[in-house]
């Protein structure tokens, strides 16, 4: 995934790891990912026309944008539980616009909004010392409460030309979403594998304290995490609605456990500092297209919800048995 | 005390607690132990001693049946056993005292002696009272008055050291396995650690004993088995050896000088503490660093060492006084710290020092990744060649910059972090136990590094439990004790004794407990 | 030989009682809440002061105290569940669809409700103990098993009404207290005598601090990890079995959110989610703490626009009192 | 070994999952009520019961709890403004406690526990729950608290009276004059709310119903999506990637709906002909912005809420009302559009309107 991890390889050490669970679980996502889209060709042949696979790479863009943000997050030792209500109020806020020159402004409160969230979360976190799936789990209750104060409910509006374009636009005849998704997570990869500050990500989950003593700024690293992911669920919450074209109260409902789930099924460590975007990407793609492919093969739905866990299960699974191994053999 | 009489004379005389016959132990394809034999007898403290890597942990485990051996035999009491198992070890009155700690810090002191075996009622209920009790007749007869009731993460180190011993003691154990329990404690935290074993051994318990101290392997063992690349080399009365002739046993060769040619010169001051307070930890403290300086900070565990190498490079809220570097305030946090040259080598190597999951790479370029930036990008050309240099200079082995640092020896990680501050060019370096379960030959090849710090114009403060270490290497000792300077003295005037007298404020009664230490030492000599 | 550890550490009863507030700091903060949300809503609203409301505000706790207990159980052994609000969904319409549809006696099928939800929670356990999987995942995989499964059971509608005396045992009261706020009163002793004076409680305890620890002392961490799922499961359960007899027929929505209810709740009660630290006492204050807020906004008329905003303040404010834990 | 014995126990899961799936689908409720032609047999019968009302007779001005739904969207939020202008507006009404459940039904189960010990003179329900709120009503009703339901049924009807449309007609006569507009035969894909709650369930089951009637009629997808407009576009995006052909669309709620224009449009596929139940504003301006062909049959929030507080004051006087209570729903078309369409109010209001226009709008509801 990173640099580092591949010249790990060359390790000289002796490890009782079988190479087969090995390159099964690194790769759980992408194998499973294959497993499925081998079973959809046979059972669901219209799952590969055009304008499905198009469907697909749009919802796809929208989750793993998130999932971007969200791995960063898991990087250290974080999960953040907060994204849904942020794709929901920046959605609401922009949306809402009535003017079109107010666009911008409304943008820079959508981001405010964002920055708040992201701060408050990262504070609570660092400072107050609160576990992260608590004090995100409430600042979720916090501002889905504050959208409810903001809007009294209500929602509505058309999402403005730009919006609309940045949704469901194309940009040299891919959808602007998928590129909004491909350029970020170019952007993501760089600054992980190779940015200072990605390598301060890696080592303040790997070991807040080790790297203290290294001189990262572990508290900052920390909260820029979830500004980071924060930042990311306001995008998929742009993108989202531009792509909807409308105002909807239940957007991204399905993300916050879906984007930690994708992230997690790629490869990216719950106890953090392991794992890395192209993974958690792959983990989305997986995500997306076992949801679509249940639904286009005509699943019922409580057959639908079933196989999500039992795939979901299995892929973990996987992975559960290297991380075994890894500790048998220390 | 009735029940330790019982204990003994369960032991059949003349057969020995624990035999190893031909014991052999591979992982991999590498040969962990090989052709071992090995015995214990009641009433004796066994020290063993070998480099890192020469097989003593592997050796432990067996013991405790969490390997089974390849080959060979494990006789104990009596009865053979070709599948030990972790269980089966225990009953057969097998303990293990770890070098780290295996406390549960939210739980009480008696709670984690009678852990998973706590006492119970008529109604199954776990009777406070009854472990209250239990505990405190376990810790007395270790000479402790720790309340059994406290939780264990309020204990001082040594506490929870003896902790851990009341826990082999609550199985009853018989055969106890002290894995490097030293390495944590100084002075008359020793003694009393020394008197325990001692104690446990006339009780008629068998003792093995791992320890990177040699003075201590004298002073405490009537035998010793020296391991050398997974062979035994040598068991014989410690009476029959010689400090030089240990050493030479578990080299390979004489070990010419352990501690390397000194050249001070120091220059001007660089680190100015003064009148330094941390609540609870530290009471005005002042001293100053010059250029090219090693100074020591000794004291006993909990004087204040570790908190006042944490505040200098940040890491303790300072509450009064001042720190300055090179006469300007000095940065309040660790990564500015950093920036500005002030930097600290942790005592926990483990849990402060490495990243254990990540490479030898990755932890060696941790505090330089701006220098690694090529335009605005870490360039791993870059990183590879800083990380082989790093290598290079500081012998690090193996010489792969992707291996994952945690299949390192313990001697190789400390070398990592070592040079990882090397490749800054700092100005100021807080050592805090650089040695702590290193082997001798590293131990060496460490100390050779600080006197190369410090002739490249680098300041060093080293706080050690060990004076050999400090008498070894440093140009000037502070000598802390509980929060406060208590003595500052000069290579010249600097002697073990007087800075224990310091240390513990010249109580009578340890500045006697540590002669008696020497009179063990003499006699074991003798 | 005099020679001893004990030395006297600088204002060590001054710290001793700081370090006793400290650990407690959660707990007590939680229980002054409670006390302030009491005080303020009796001066304010008539009805609120009413014991009868009082007493109705512990039987509004019952589900969700359930829940917890099982979920601090998890939590303390270091591990997580996100199924327990789908297995009382799953338990509440199967045993509903049973009573309807079989002759056995309904003593029976909700004492088989109470195993079926034990048998999930074994599952779990055998999964995340067996696999060495991360909890959280495996229990949310078995969440969306089990929504699934319960709307194969109810067929997405509402089950057939339950036989009288279900109806009846959520009214039965002694006095003016219902027989359900005693029975959970007891669940709750139970449940805190079992994990402070019972072996089995201190080893979820050590497991929940360090497994590593734990298997040294010879304690089997997979069946202490394993019990506490099964715990979980037979609770929630009996939270559905309560919800089916407060609902009189099973509804396929009920026992939704429980999970991270319970999870907020434990974590404002002081447990930690990193395993082996918190109590019982904690978890109850915030039960308490939950209902009670919920309660007093129902009495006050909250507009339903800030309903949501003020609980999830009142989490922030109970989760905020974090401090750093002292490491060792 | 150990690690393959494991990944067996995986199988279990899966088989017991799917035990209780094949059990439970071949067991499902059989409490559903009964109904044919279209309609709630029940209900129909339930409309000539005459309730005799004297017991409950007060004099007034009346203090009223009602338990809504809550402004969770357009639907709850007409509603409730509806109730809280009648409640300010209507001099037999004293005080009127409105406690939004804001779509859970636990919340509702412990707001009406709540509520009884407040002893209002009646209580108005939405329940959020037919099975989940039926102890709670018989519990209120025994404390001798008279509950008037409205919005959706509860099982075991042990209320005053219930004041509805007949959910199952609106969506059965959708689903019917969709199928009449395609001649009896094409591809459908129908579409429902959240799996497991009532609404969703008896507009499926009655889509399914009027369906079985054209044997041409071919079902091409049928998908949850959550009453939810984002939803809706992605499934129907998924369906239309499937199906080469669709030619119409039902949806048990409008959002779906709404996203499957998004959808079609975004798709550059033609637009099917769309059979609804509760048209919201939204669906009807974009039906109207995109020439759109539909069979549309309300669940009209404010008429309905409206009608609750009418008959809680009949009750409260001691009138007699009907043990069920309709509520007209006429369907209309896109002819018809213009009069149900209000272009000053939002995308959420749910037309027709019970109380002015200016109290819609100054709850928020402008365009």
């Amino acid at each position: 995934m990173t640099t580092t991890r591949q010249l790990e390889i060359t390790g000289a050490g002796s490890r009782r790891t079988r190479p087969g669970i090995e390159w099964l679980s690194r790769y759980a996502a992408g194998t499973t990912l294959v497993v499925v889209l081998c079973i959809a060709a046979v059972v669901t042949p219209s799952f590969y026309s055009a304008g499905n696979l198009r469907t697909v790479a749009l919802q796809a863009a929208a989750l793993g944008v998130v999932v971007l943000g969200q791995t960063v997050a898991l990087l250290v030792r974080g999960l953040d539980m907060s994204v849904t209500a942020v794709i929901a109020f920046s959605g609401v806020l922009v949306v809402s616009a009535g003017a079109p020159g107010q666009a911008f402004w409304l943008l820079l409160l959508a981001a405010g909004v964002a920055a708040v969230v992201g701060l408050t979360n990262g504070l609570l976190i660092t400072w107050r010392k609160v576990p992260p799936f608590v004090a995100t789990f409430a600042m979720l209750i916090v501002v889905g409460g504050c959208r409810l104060a903001y809007t009294h409910g209500q929602t509505s509006g058309s999402a403005p030309g730009w919006l609309r374009q940045l949704g469901s636009g194309s940009l040299l005849g891919l959808p602007m979403p998928v590129v909004i998704w491909v350029v970020l997570l170019i952007i993501f990869w760089l600054a992980l594998a190779r940015t200072r500050w990605g390598r301060w990500i890696y080592a303040a989950g790997a070991n807040p304290e080790a790297a203290r003593h290294s001189g990262v700024p572990v508290g900052a690293v920390v909260l820029s995490a979830y500004v980071v992911c924060a930042f990311c669920a306001m995008i998929a919450g742009l993108v989202l609605s531009g792509y909807l074209g409308y105002v909807d109260a239940n957007l991204g409902v399905n993300v916050n456990l879906n984007s930690i789930t994708a992230a997690i099924i790629g490869g990216v460590a719950f106890s953090g500092g392991r794992g890395g975007v192209l993974g958690a990407t792959l983990g989305a793609i997986l995500l997306t297209v076992l949801v679509n492919v249940v639904v286009v093969a005509g699943l019922p739905v409580y057959w639908q919800i079933i196989a999500m866990g039992v795939v979901l299960v299995l892929a973990v699974a996987i992975q559960g048995l290297r991380d075994r191994t890894i500790a048998d053999g220390s | 005390m009735g029940s330790s009489d019982a204990t003994a004379a369960a032991v059949r005389p003349g057969e020995p607690l624990l035999r190893l016959a031909g014991v052999s132990k591979a992982f991999g394809g590498v040969q962990a132990l090989s052709d071992i034999s090995f015995e214990l007898a009641a009433g004796e403290i066994h020290a063993l001693a070998g480099e890192n890597g020469a097989g003593k942990s592997t050796f432990v485990k067996l013991v405790a049946g969490v390997y089974p051996p390849d080959a060979g035999s494990v006789v104990l009491n009596g009865e053979e056993h070709a599948r030990l198992t972790p269980k089966l070890a225990r009953q057969a009155g097998i303990a293990v005292v770890h070098q780290e700690f295996n406390l549960l810090p939210e739980l009480s002191v008696g709670e984690n002696i009678l852990l998973g075996a706590l006492p119970r009622d008529r109604w199954k209920t776990v009777s406070a009272k009854r472990t209250q009790r239990t505990a405190a007749e376990l810790l007395a007869r270790l000479g402790s008055t720790i309340d059994p009731r406290r939780l264990v993460r309020e204990l001082t180190v040594a506490q929870q050291q003896l902790v851990e011993i009341a826990k082999a003691l609550a199985v009853d154990a018989r055969i106890i396995l002290l894995d490097e329990p030293s390495t944590v404690l100084s002075g008359d935290e020793l003694d009393v650690l020394h008197a325990v074993l001692r104690r446990l051994r006339d009780d008629g318990r068998g003792l093995i004993y791992i320890s990177h101290r040699l003075n201590e392997v004298f002073a405490l063992a009537d035998r010793v088995t020296v391991f050398k690349d997974g062979r035994h080399v040598s068991t014989c009365d410690t009476s029959e050896l010689d400090h030089d002739e240990l050493i030479r046993r578990m080299v390979g060769r004489p070990l010419v000088e352990l501690f390397p040619q000194r050249h001070p010169s120091p220059g001007q001051p660089v680190l100015e503490v003064d009148n330094v307070s941390v609540p609870g930890k530290l009471f005005d403290v002042s001293f100053s660093l010059r250029q090219g300086e090693i100074v020591g900070l000794a004291g006993l565990g909990g004087s204040g060492r570790t908190t006042i190498a944490r505040a200098i490079v940040g890491l303790e809220r300072v509450a009064a006084g001042h720190i300055s570097l090179d006469g300007a305030p000095a940065p309040r946090s660790p990564a500015a710290c950093a920036r500005a040259g002030l930097v600290m080598v942790p005592e926990d190597r483990k849990t402060h020092g490495i990243l254990a999951e990540h490479s030898v790479a990755f932890n060696l370029s941790l505090p330089s990744l701006q220098r690694l930036l090529r335009h605005r990008f870490l360039s791993p050309r870059a990183e590879k060649v800083m990380a082989d240099r790093l290598i290079k200079e500081f012998g690090i082995r193996p010489p792969t910059p992707g291996t994952d640092i945690r299949r390192l020896s313990g001697g190789n990680q400390q070398k990592v972090v070592l040079a990882r501050w090397l490749a800054q060019s700092p100005k100021v370096v807080v050592l805090d136990e650089p040695t702590r379960g290193v082997d001798v030959g590293a131990k060496a090849e460490i100390y050779a590094l600080v006197e190369r710090l410090r002739e490249t114009g680098v300041s060093v403060l080293l706080a050690s439990s060990e004076l050999p270490e400090i008498l070894g290497t440093c140009d000037r000792v502070l000598v802390l004790h509980e929060g406060q300077l208590v003595a500052e003295m000069d290579r010249a005037t600097a002697t073990e004794e007087a800075i224990m007298r310091a240390a513990t404020n010249s109580g009578s009664a340890t500045v006697s407990a540590g002669a008696s230490d020497d009179d063990a030492r003499d006699s074991a000599c003798r | 030989m005099s020679l001893t550890l004990e030395r006297p550490v600088v204002g060590e009863r001054r710290a001793e009682t700081v370090s006793a507030v400290r650990r407690h700091g959660a707990v007590l903060f939680i229980y002054s809440l409670v006390v302030i949300l009491l005080i303020a809503a009796s001066a304010v609203s008539s009805d609120f002061r009413q014991p009868s409301n009082l007493i109705d505000v512990l039987r509004q706790s019952i589900v969700l105290g359930l829940v917890t207990i099982g979920q601090t159980y998890v939590l303390l052994a270091g591990g997580i569940d996100m199924s327990v609000g789908m297995t009382s969904r799953v338990v509440a319409l199967g045993t509903a669809v049973a009573m309807s549809h079989t002759l056995i006696h309904p003593y029976v099928l909700i004492l088989l409700g109470l195993i079926g939800g034990g048998l999930i929670g074994f599952l779990n356990g055998r999964l995340i103990t067996g696999l060495g999987a991360a909890p959280f995942i495996v229990t949310l995989g078995m969440m969306g098993a089990l929504a699934g499964t319960a709307l194969a059971i109810s067929g997405g509608g509402p089950t057939d009404a339950v036989p009288d005396f279900f109806l009846a045992a959520y009214d039965a009261s002694m006095g003016p207290i219902p027989v359900a706020v005693l029975v959970m009163a007891v669940i709750w002793l139970v449940a805190w005598f079992v994990l402070s004076r019972t072996r089995f409680g201190r080893n979820i305890y050590a497991v929940g601090g360090s497994t590593a620890v734990a298997r040294l002392a010879a304690i089997d961490v997979r069946r202490t990890q394993t019990s506490t799922y099964v715990i979980a499961g037979v609770l929630s359960a009996a939270a559905g079995l309560f919800l089916l007899a407060r609902s009189g027929v099973g509804d396929p929505s009920l026992g939704g959110n429980l999970e991270f209810q319970s999870i907020v709740a434990a974590a404002i009660g002081g447990i930690s989610l990193y395993g082996g630290r918190g109590s019982l006492v904690g978890s109850l204050g915030a039960v308490l703490l939950v209902s009670l807020s919920s309660n007093v906004m129902n009495m006050l008329h909250v507009s339903a626009y800030y309903q949501d905003l003020a609980l999830g303040v009142i989490v922030l404010l109970g989760v905020a009192v974090y401090r750093p834990r002292r490491s060792m | 070994m150990r690690k393959r014995r494991f990944v067996v126990t995986l199988l279990p899961l899966a088989l017991m999952a799917s035990a209780c799936a094949s059990a439970g689908s071949s067991t499902a409720s059989s409490s559903s009520p009964s109904r044919a032609n279209g309609v709630s047999v029940d209900l129909q019968q339930d409309a000539k019961i005459v309730v005799d009302t004297s017991k409950w007779k007060k004099s007034g001005p009346y203090t009223l709890a009602a338990l809504t739904q809550g402004p969770i969207n357009g639907w709850g939020l007409t509603w409730d403004v509806t109730m809280q202008y009648e409640a300010k507006n209507n001099s037999d009404i004293k005080k009127l406690d409105l406690l939004p459940a804001n779509g859970d039904p636990n919340k509702e189960i412990a707001a009406m526990e709540d509520v009884v010990k407040q002893k209002p003179d009646a209580i108005l329900l939405d329940p959020m729950g037919r099975a989940a709120l039926a102890a709670s009503v018989s519990r209120a009703m025994a404390a001798g608290i008279p509950v008037i339901v409205c919005g959706n049924g509860v099982e075991g009807k042990k209320y005053v009276t219930y004041s509805d449309i007949d959910l199952y007609a609106v969506a059965y006569s959708a689903a019917d004059a969709l199928a009449k507009r395609l001649n009896g035969k094409g591809n459908v894909v129908m579409f429902h709310g959240i799996p497991g709650v009532d609404a969703a369930e008896t507009w499926k089951k009655a889509g399914e119903d009027a369906f079985k009637h054209y044997p041409n009629i071919k079902i091409v997808g049928s998908e949850y999506a959550n009453w939810s407009v984002a939803t809706g576009k992605e499934k129907a995006a998924a369906l239309i990637a499937a199906n080469p052909q669709i030619d119409g669309v039902w949806s048990g709620g409008s959002e779906m709906a709404t996203g499957a224009i998004l959808a079609f449009n975004d798709a550059g596929r033609a637009q099917p002909i769309y059979g609804v139940d509760n048209p919201t504003n939204g669906f009807l301006r974009l039906a109207k912005e995109n020439g759109i062909k539909f069979n549309a049959f309300p669940d009209p929030p404010a008429p309905i809420a409206k009608a609750c507080i009418d008959n809680a004051i009949k009750v409260l006087k001691g009138q007699s009302v009907k043990k069920f209570e309709a509520q007209p729903a006429e369907g209309y078309d896109e002819s018809q559009l213009d009069q149900h369409y209000d272009p000053q109010l939002n995308d959420d209001f749910v037309p027709p309107m019970a109380a002015p226009k200016q109290a819609y709008l100054s709850a928020g509801m402008q365009r």
